[in-house]
């Protein structure tokens, strides 16, 4: 809550917020129902921290990012550097926060050039002559890793690395306080996403903003993030510290996203003699509980550890055990369970197997 | 694309040689327009009349080149006219969506339901003479389809990615939607408004075939056809002149409009 | 007489046709332009749906193809000195389509009908009355030797359209009964067996409605028409061989009608001018293919005994003195005017298209606008706005009154807005006139008048002519606008 | 553990000096160049790369699939002895689907959207096995759905496409890949699109149903981990060319190729938080690009002169272990 | 439902804005009805009485009202010019114009449809240049000229059928059709060439889908995968088009009918028009519009039926 970790500064302060999409349907008979994307999410980024959102597709990640842009209506409150988004401001906001998004492909004007592109941010805000402006653009280029001849290119020039290193260097143009990067890597290759991940070290040891990283890659979340923040349907179920969240998880979502994180270190192995039920067994944790009744925990329908008591939504609560205070999960076992050292992550597979 | 380069080319020659002639007969024609010579109508093609001569001797070569003229500045008026309301009401409708949208997309539809001879007569009747009249008519009629195009255009770039981003670095609504969101669309317009040309000359020869286009003597094709009518069987030179021009002419454009939309949307 | 005869005109035909053996039976298809969506003869004004109920009514006379009258209904009559006392005698056994015999009453009711449905000529009946059950007298307010034209107006049954029924289900007593009729598509006719004189040859007439001119023709080769009526520009494309042209007159007066309230056309030297720049017979011969004849002023040659030819070259072309006169009228380097045309006429529009040429050789510059003949009626012929008009203006009967009425100074239907104390004097002392011969002189005046002051820019009586094919032959020409399909017979 | 699998003598597949070629215009690149590999009978061979470095586009081709613009310009593609790209279109189609089949990296486009689950999943039996009656049909596809672990397929026979999450539709096309039970699937980047943990349902599946139907897969993806959990043997693709190929476990703990470590360094995991990535500089040659004949050169750290002039030959570093470089020697 | 709704009110929105539109341009443009009936020679008491009996010396507005009750009253009103009440009149008309208009899109499908999938199906060959070709050919040639010429070639040098010589449906039905069969060829020509090239794009779009490569790659034939696969898919992306085509079917009858002499409702309208016949004219125009609103509207339902992306997820 805002009474913690004051002395440091918020730059983004999200509280209590809900969205909801219209589901026009497009059939004749189709009922206009508004279906639920964000429920209750409060967190808050402090000046100079890299935040890390994670969660499955389609969970609402997007949606947070799009909402604390202003480019969408929602409930609650969410105030960058103290302020809110209107529409009759947007000038100034837009100052305050900057975007870098997932498709570099898309996301340059492509009749427009790089420097051009670049240059948009202080054209719109009336920053400086166009001469001070076009060096400011060759200066940015410099500082994300392209030299001041990319200003004449056209974004289909350049490859897709270079575009989004492009569009971090468009984003900082206004020296932003808090940049949202909503899987500003996921769409490029592992070596080129690795130039960016470091490119955003460097500015990040450079300036002064703060960043909320959003992505699917727990991995990536944690190597760049201070803090992580993880949701499922819409909720935070998870926040805390990148040490916190990535080696002792608490919430069984978040544990079963490590689990199924790809590593180096095992190998699926089935000799092909098992049975469909033993497949059907191994991924059970993954299927689906057939019920999801109203209001109960978001995550009741695929939780192993889920009884009656999870038919109330829990909130967020600190878990104890913890040195850092900022670890919080929504889970009722966040108070019971001792987090330290728990699991490693084929225990919880087993935990998960074991239930079902 | 290699297909789309040679429509391109053989678009543009042919267009090239019909402009060239509308142009050539701003300072030369084998003989005046409304010139005649009762005592040798309906002569057939020869080195005298390339294209032969109508019922009434003017020589059909000569109103040809000038019906070029007229047909082509109907249609390109036409053309242009609508299309600068079509890009006012089509990135309005579909950037400011809501009751906007609405109102205006029903009378769009309204429009588009209605017999457009009728908006012919109307705009015919009602404005004050003059040739360009039908310019008004047509355009009203073509209004429609091109509003529908840049709505769509607009739609679909109104939330792409890049306009997102600079909504993002802060510019205003009219920056977005003339800098980024239009001349995204222009390809797309360009086809349409090169295929709408053809259209226009097709528009514009069915009018003067109601007669309601151009005004005589100044010869326009579709009212060179018109007259041809009665004399087709002793005289097709005289229909399928204009006839043939017409088709040539909405070939070169529709080729080009082609060649242009899969260069740019491929 | 008072028409060349129309056999006369018939050169272009190649066919021999009068040694061809006439028969009886067969149909014969005739195709119109224009669409007769009217057959009430009291309601029916277009020429079109006059020159087909032409063979459907009969008045109590009828006109003969050389202009005179004779006895139809009413198989004689007489006429008082005065010209103010006919006297109608009907003719025996008469019957009109329905079966019933013509009486008197029929009569009387027809002449209330018309003079209720505001025929020209009717306002002048004083009183009518059926004397005995076969004559009917009718006295006039003043006498008038033209009343017999007049008379010519259809006979119904009575009560037969007091809500205008006959639009829709004419009854006469002509030598056809209406059949059936399909709006745009086409009428016909059938021959009535009870024909009082001569019955038709054909036993059925179908008239197709066509779009236009120009389709007439197509459909005259394609074979789907045995005739038609046009101009000359449409009538000379058919294959000569295979047909039969027989060459009439539209019998109406083509000329460029100046707004002589307006400037310039308000001085009679700007519209001696125009008169003098105009070679009508440059257009009879472009547009007309040399078929039309040449006039001076508003009267159709086709009542050639009031037909004043003196004038016809009184403004031979002469483009010099054309100048001169502009010069004089304050025009030295001419002007410029528009012209309004009827858009579904192409004759006007073809022949605007040669005035535009020969008024350019003066230094006059006329724009062309075409107006559909909605917008044509109400703006050009009810409201009078405009500067000029190429039209034909055709009379209602065959009467000299039907083309000068209009040129009274405060006639409704003056819409040259034509103003001459002299014309209105000389007018009314020839309408007066009983006496043939003064008569004639009184209306040949008003045309010198029409021509010296150059009302209008008068040019021709544009050639109509019948084509038809060869299979059939016959046919005889009005100087009225009427198409005698009774005429026509199949050639064996 | 898994060095226990490897190679066994009898290859199904064999692909030798395959090039493809690309048609643009008068011009005509390279987007794969001179690659060779084989596949054995039961071995998941894994294929990595960066993208259009061409996994996808040799995959196509031996699936007979090229786009128009792209064609075989030289090579052999020998499934079991017999050369695909000599076959008519005609052969081709026979063996497709029935020994042959192939799963795509976008589940939703690649399955039709107006027709139902049932009768896609269905089509391959009834183009290959005519004489099978249409209630036989049915019960296999429902088998098939079982199989891949569709709960209800009796409903899901019933549905469209876009009634189903990304995860089930991936399900759809491997039960309708396998349904045929061809020798060799190829599964183009098949979990790419898919959250983490479907991806794991996913792979377990391929896994199992590789091991039970003795069912080669040729598996492409460009996630070194992915590639770990599952495959035998692993191809690293460059620019058009094989850079490196060896069972999965070489791979993983003693890469030889300068691009292979590069990759391998530049992913980031739980220890290297905090530090800078060791990421390769520069990027991928685009087709039209110019490439140098060891197309990695421009962004190798150890590269000379001659990888400018002449393209490196194959080097043999240990049994199955084979890599492209001037700079490597064999043992 | 709401959808129903809403395309409800919106259909009779547009409705009653299409009838204020036609009741206004009448009153703008000049065109006394009395004056067209009564010629040049009529006395104004006699125009003033007519006008009386038409009703057009009352108010506009009263006039729109009574004929817009009348309208829902399903009275139309009596033309003018034809003096017969607007019902009979169109009656049969509409018969002949919606044969002529089934008749086009007939043709249309049974020729576009196979010639759009074999152009598509011979991608980058002399075959689908010849059809290009064509196509283009077949758009570019204005609806009248093609009349003409098929009026002058078929009819007058050909003989293969008599211009002018149009038979009632009622009459001979298999004349009817003979005759019909060219004015529709001169109408569908267009359409046939632009449904053509649509149906190939569309075509040549799907199959460069990702399914088509599936279909392929479980070794379905070229047939299954063009007509079983690629097509229904193409024709979900035409049906749009299918909307606008019968507009422009109604527009290409006007003049076709005017050319032919088919006594069908474009040539009424043309003739209603310039006889300012306004109940005619009022009604055709409701009709016509009415036409194109509603397929509008089916064609939105087709797709839904079709498309079952659209449809309701039950
Ligand atoms: N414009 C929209 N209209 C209706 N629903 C939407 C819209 N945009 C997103 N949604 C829905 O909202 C939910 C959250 O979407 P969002 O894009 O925020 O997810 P995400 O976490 O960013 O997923 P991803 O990882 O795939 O980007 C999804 O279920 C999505 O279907
Ligand atoms: N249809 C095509 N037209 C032109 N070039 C193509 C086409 N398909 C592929 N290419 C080119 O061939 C090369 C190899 O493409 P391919 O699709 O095999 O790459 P990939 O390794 O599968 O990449 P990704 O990981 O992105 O799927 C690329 O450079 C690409 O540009
Ligand atoms: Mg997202
Ligand atoms: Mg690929």
């Amino acid at each position: 809550m805002s009474e913690m970790n004051s002395e440091k500064g918020e730059i983004l302060e999200v509280s209590h917020v809900n969205n909801y999409y219209e589901d026009t349907g497009l059939g004749i008979f189709a009922k206009r129902q508004k279906r639920q994307v964000l429920s209750d999410v409060s967190f808050t980024i402090h000046t100079d921290e890299f935040f890390g959102l994670v969660g499955e597709s389609g969970c609402g990640k997007s949606t947070l990012g799009n909402a604390i842009l202003g480019q969408l209506p929602f409930e609650g409150t969410i105030r960058v550097g103290g302020m809110e988004y209107s529409k009759s401001d947007r000038r100034k906001f837009t100052e305050k926060v900057q975007a870098v998004f997932q498709d570099p492909m898309s996301a340059l004007n492509p009749r427009m050039t790089i420097g051009s592109t670049m240059r948009e941010p202080l054209r719109a805000h009336n920053i400086g002559t166009r001469e001070e402006q076009i060096r400011a653009v060759n200066d940015m280029l410099e500082k994300v890793g392209l030299d001041a001849s990319y200003a004449d290119r056209y974004p289909r020039e350049l490859s897709g690395g270079q575009r989004q290193r492009v569009c971090i260097g468009a984003a900082l143009m206004l020296q932003p306080e808090l940049i949202i990067a909503d899987e500003a890597v996921s769409a490029l290759d592992v070596s080129v996403g690795a130039q960016i991940l470091n490119l955003f070290h460097e500015i990040d040891a450079g300036a002064d903003f703060a960043m909320l990283f959003i992505s699917h890659n727990l991995n990536v979340v944690y190597y760049l993030c201070d803090r992580i923040a993880v949701m499922y349907r819409g909720t935070i179920v998870e926040i805390g510290s990148a040490e916190d969240v990535y080696h002792h998880p608490v919430h069984p979502y978040t544990k079963l996203l490590l689990a199924a994180i790809p590593d180096f270190t095992s190998r699926i192995e089935d000799d092909g003699t098992g049975t469909l039920a033993d497949i059907a067994k191994a991924n059970a944790q993954f299927e689906v509980r057939n019920e999801d009744p109203e209001g109960a925990c978001c995550f009741y329908h695929r939780c192993p550890y889920a009884n009656s008591e999870c038919l109330k939504r829990p909130s967020l609560t600190a878990v104890p055990t913890t040195d850092s205070e900022e670890h919080r999960a929504a889970c009722r076992l966040a108070a019971e369970q001792p987090s330290a050292q728990v699991d490693e992550k084929g225990s919880v597979a087993e935990a998960f197997q074991s239930t079902c | 694309m290699k297909s789309g380069k040679i429509e391109f080319r053989i678009g543009c020659t042919l267009a090239g040689i019909v402009i060239l002639l509308a142009v050539l007969s701003l300072f030369w024609t084998p003989y005046g327009i409304n010139e005649m010579d009762p005592a040798s109508r309906m002569a057939a093609p020869s080195l005298q009349h390339i294209f032969g001569t109508d019922n009434m001797g003017r020589d059909v070569f000569s109103r040809a080149i000038v019906g070029a003229r007229f047909t082509l500045a109907v249609a390109v008026s036409t053309v242009l006219f609508c299309t600068l309301i079509s890009i006012v009401l089509g990135l309005l409708a579909g950037y400011a969506g809501g009751w906007v949208d609405e109102v205006i997309m029903r009378i769009i539809d309204a429009i588009n339901s209605f017999p457009g001879i009728l908006i012919a007569l109307i705009m015919v009747t009602v404005l004050p003479p003059g040739n360009y009249t039908i310019v008004i008519a047509l355009c009203i009629m073509f209004i429609p389809s091109f509003t529908r195009i840049v709505r769509t255009g607009t739609l679909q770039y109104k939330n792409a990615d890049f306009v997102r981003n600079n909504r993002v670095f802060g510019d205003s609504d009219l920056r977005l939607l003339l800098v980024h969101i239009f001349p995204n669309i222009i390809p797309l317009l360009l086809s349409s408004v090169i295929v709408g040309l053809s259209n226009a000359i097709l528009a514009e020869s069915s009018m003067s075939y109601l007669g309601l286009g151009i005004q005589p003597p100044a010869p326009s094709w579709g009212r060179m056809l018109y007259e041809a009518q009665s004399i087709i069987f002793n005289a097709p030179w005289c229909a399928l002149a204009p006839g043939l021009m017409i088709v040539v002419t909405i070939v070169a454009f529709n080729c080009v409009g082609e060649g242009l939309r899969k260069r740019y949307l491929a | 007489g008072q028409s060349k005869p129309a056999s006369d005109n018939s050169v272009a035909s190649t066919a021999n046709t009068s040694d061809a053996t006439p028969a009886d039976g067969g149909n014969f298809v005739y195709g119109l332009a224009t669409e007769v969506d009217n057959f009430d003869p009291f309601t029916a004004t277009t020429a079109d749906a006059k020159s087909i109920y032409f063979n459907i009514y009969e008045g109590l006379v009828k006109v003969n193809p050389d202009g005179t009258f004779s006895g139809a209904v009413a198989s004689d009559y007489k006429i008082s000195d005065d010209a103010k006392t006919y006297t109608f005698t009907l003719r025996d056994g008469v019957k009109f389509h329905n079966g019933a015999v013509v009486t008197t009453d029929d009569v009387l009711y027809s002449i209330q009908h018309a003079i209720d449905s505001g025929i020209p000529g009717y306002d002048n009946v004083d009183s009518f009355e059926a004397t005995d059950d076969k004559t009917i007298v009718v006295t006039l307010k003043k006498g008038d030797a033209d009343f017999l034209a007049i008379a010519s107006q259809a006979i119904i049954p009575k009560d037969s359209d007091n809500q205008g029924e006959l639009a829709l289900a004419p009854i006469g007593t002509g030598p056809y009964k209406f059949a059936s009729y399909a709006v745009q598509d086409h009428v016909t006719l059938d021959k009535n067996p009870d024909y009082w004189g001569t019955p038709a040859h054909l036993n059925e007439i179908i008239i197709r409605f066509i779009a236009s001119s120009s389709d007439l023709l197509v459909n005259y080769q394609s074979g789907a028409i045995d005739g038609f009526t046009a101009n000359a520009a449409i009538s000379e494309q058919v294959d000569k061989n295979s047909s039969t042209i027989n060459v009439g007159h539209s019998n109406a007066v083509q000329a460029l009608y100046l707004n002589n309230a307006n400037t310039p056309f308000d001085d009679v030297r700007v519209r001696q001018a125009l008169s003098y720049a105009v070679d009508s017979e440059g257009v009879i011969n472009t547009v007309d293919y040399g078929y039309g004849t040449e006039i001076g002023t508003a009267m159709i040659p086709g009542l050639s005994s009031f037909f004043n030819d003196d004038v016809t070259h009184a403004y031979d072309v002469d483009v010099k003195k054309a100048k001169h006169l502009l010069s004089d009228a304050g025009y030295p380097n001419g002007f410029s005017f528009t012209v309004k045309v009827p858009s579904n006429y192409q004759v006007h529009l073809d022949s605007a298209q040669v005035l535009v040429n020969q008024l350019a050789k003066a230094g006059i510059t006329m724009d062309i606008q075409q107006v559909d003949w909605a917008t044509w009626l109400e703006n050009v012929y009810t409201n009078r706005d405009y500067d000029a008009t190429i039209i034909s203006v055709d009379g209602s009967i065959a009467s000299p009154t039907a083309f000068l009425s209009r040129y009274v100074s405060d006639a409704h239907n003056n819409f040259v807005n034509f103003n001459s104390k002299d014309y209105d004097a000389a007018y009314a002392k020839a309408t007066a006139a009983v006496d043939q011969e003064k008569r004639v002189a009184g209306f040949k005046e008003c045309q010198k008048i029409l021509s010296d002051e150059a009302a209008s820019v008068y040019i021709q009586d544009i050639a109509n002519n019948f084509v038809y094919s060869t299979k059939f032959a016959g046919y005889t020409g009005y100087p009225l606008y009427a198409v005698d399909f009774a005429s026509v017979y199949r050639i064996q | 553990m898994s060095e226990s699998k490897t190679v066994t003598s009898q290859n199904l597949l064999e692909i030798r000096n395959l090039s493809i070629g690309i048609r643009e215009g008068d011009k005509i690149y390279r987007a794969v160049d001179d690659i060779g590999y084989e596949v054995a009978e039961g071995e998941i061979l894994g294929v990595v790369g960066e993208s259009g470095c061409g996994k996808t586009v040799t995959n196509l081709a031996i699936m007979g699939l090229l786009p128009d613009v792209l064609f075989v310009s030289g090579g052999q593609i020998l499934f079991e002895g017999k050369d695909l790209a000599k076959m008519s279109e005609r052969e081709r189609a026979a063996m497709n689907g029935r020994d042959i089949s192939m799963i795509y990296q976008e589940p939703l486009t690649s399955l039709n959207p107006l027709v139902k689950i049932g009768r896609q999943v269905g089509e391959p039996l009834r183009i290959h096995h005519k004489e099978i009656p249409e209630e036989e049909i049915t019960k296999r596809v429902a088998e098939s759905l079982r199989e891949v672990g569709l709960p209800d397929p009796e409903v899901t026979m019933e549905k469209y496409p876009h009634q189903l999450s990304g995860g089930q539709r991936q399900r759809v096309m491997i039960a309708m890949a396998t349904i045929c039970r061809p020798k060799l699937m190829i599964a183009d980047e098949p979990t790419t699109a898919l959250d983490v943990t479907v991806q794991a349902q996913v792979l377990r599946l391929l896994k199992h149903i590789s091991r039970k139907h003795k069912m080669s897969i040729i598996f492409i993806s460009h996630d070194l981990a992915v590639i770990n959990q599952i495959c035998d043997r692993v191809i690293i693709m460059y620019a058009g060319k094989i850079a490196e190929s060896a069972p999965a476990h070489v791979i993983m703990r003693h890469p030889a190729h300068e691009y292979t470590k590069g990759l391998l360094r530049s992913i980031p995991r739980a220890d290297s938080k905090g530090e800078s990535l060791p990421a390769i500089p520069g990027h991928v040659p685009s087709t039209e690009e110019y490439r140098d004949p060891c197309p990695f050169a421009p962004r190798c750290p150890i590269a000379q002169d001659i990888c400018r002039q002449q393209a490196p030959d194959a080097v043999q570093i240990a049994k199955d272990h084979v890599a492209y470089c001037h700079f490597l020697r064999a043992e | 439902m709401r959808y129903l709704i809403r395309k409800a009110v919106i259909l009779i929105l547009t409705m009653f804005l299409i009838s204020l539109m036609t009741f206004l341009a009448f009153h703008i443009i000049p065109g006394d009805p009395a004056q067209l009936i009564l010629g040049t020679s009529a006395s104004a008491e006699k125009l003033e009485l007519l006008r009386h009996q038409l009703g057009t010396d009352l108010p506009l507005w009263q006039q729109y009202t009574s004929w817009i009750f009348g309208f829902f009253r399903g009275d139309f009103g009596t033309s003018i010019r034809y003096s017969m009440p607007v019902k009979t009149l169109l009656g049969d008309r509409i018969v002949v114009t919606a044969l002529l208009g089934l008749m086009v899109i007939v043709l249309t499908l049974v020729v576009s449809i196979p010639l759009g999938v074999y152009a598509a199906s011979r991608r980058n060959t002399a075959a689908e240049q010849v059809v290009n070709f064509l196509t283009m050919i077949g758009i570019s040639i204005p609806g009248f000229f093609l009349s003409i010429i098929f009026m002058w070639v078929f009819g007058l040098v050909l003989h293969l059928f008599t211009p002018g010589s149009y038979v009632s449906y009622q009459q001979d039905f298999g004349a009817f059709l003979r005759f019909m069969i060219f004015p529709a060829l001169a109408i569908a020509v267009p359409e046939i060439a632009i449904l053509t090239k649509y149906i190939r794009t569309a075509m040549l779009d799907e199959m460069d889908k990702d399914y088509v490569r599936t279909a392929r790659g479980k070794g379905a034939s070229h047939r299954t995968i063009l007509y079983g696969h690629i097509l229904r898919n193409a024709i979900v992306a035409v049906i749009p088009l299918i909307g606008m085509m019968i507009g422009s079917i109604f527009s290409g009858s006007i003049i076709v009918e005017q050319v032919f002499g088919v006594p069908g409702i474009g040539r009424l309208l043309i003739s209603s028009v310039t006889g300012r016949d306004f109940p005619l004219t009022q009604t055709l125009v409701m009709y016509i519009a009415l036409i194109i609103v509603i397929t509008n509207f089916i064609v939105d339902i087709l797709i839904q039926v079709i498309d079952p992306r659209i449809r309701l997820s039950n």
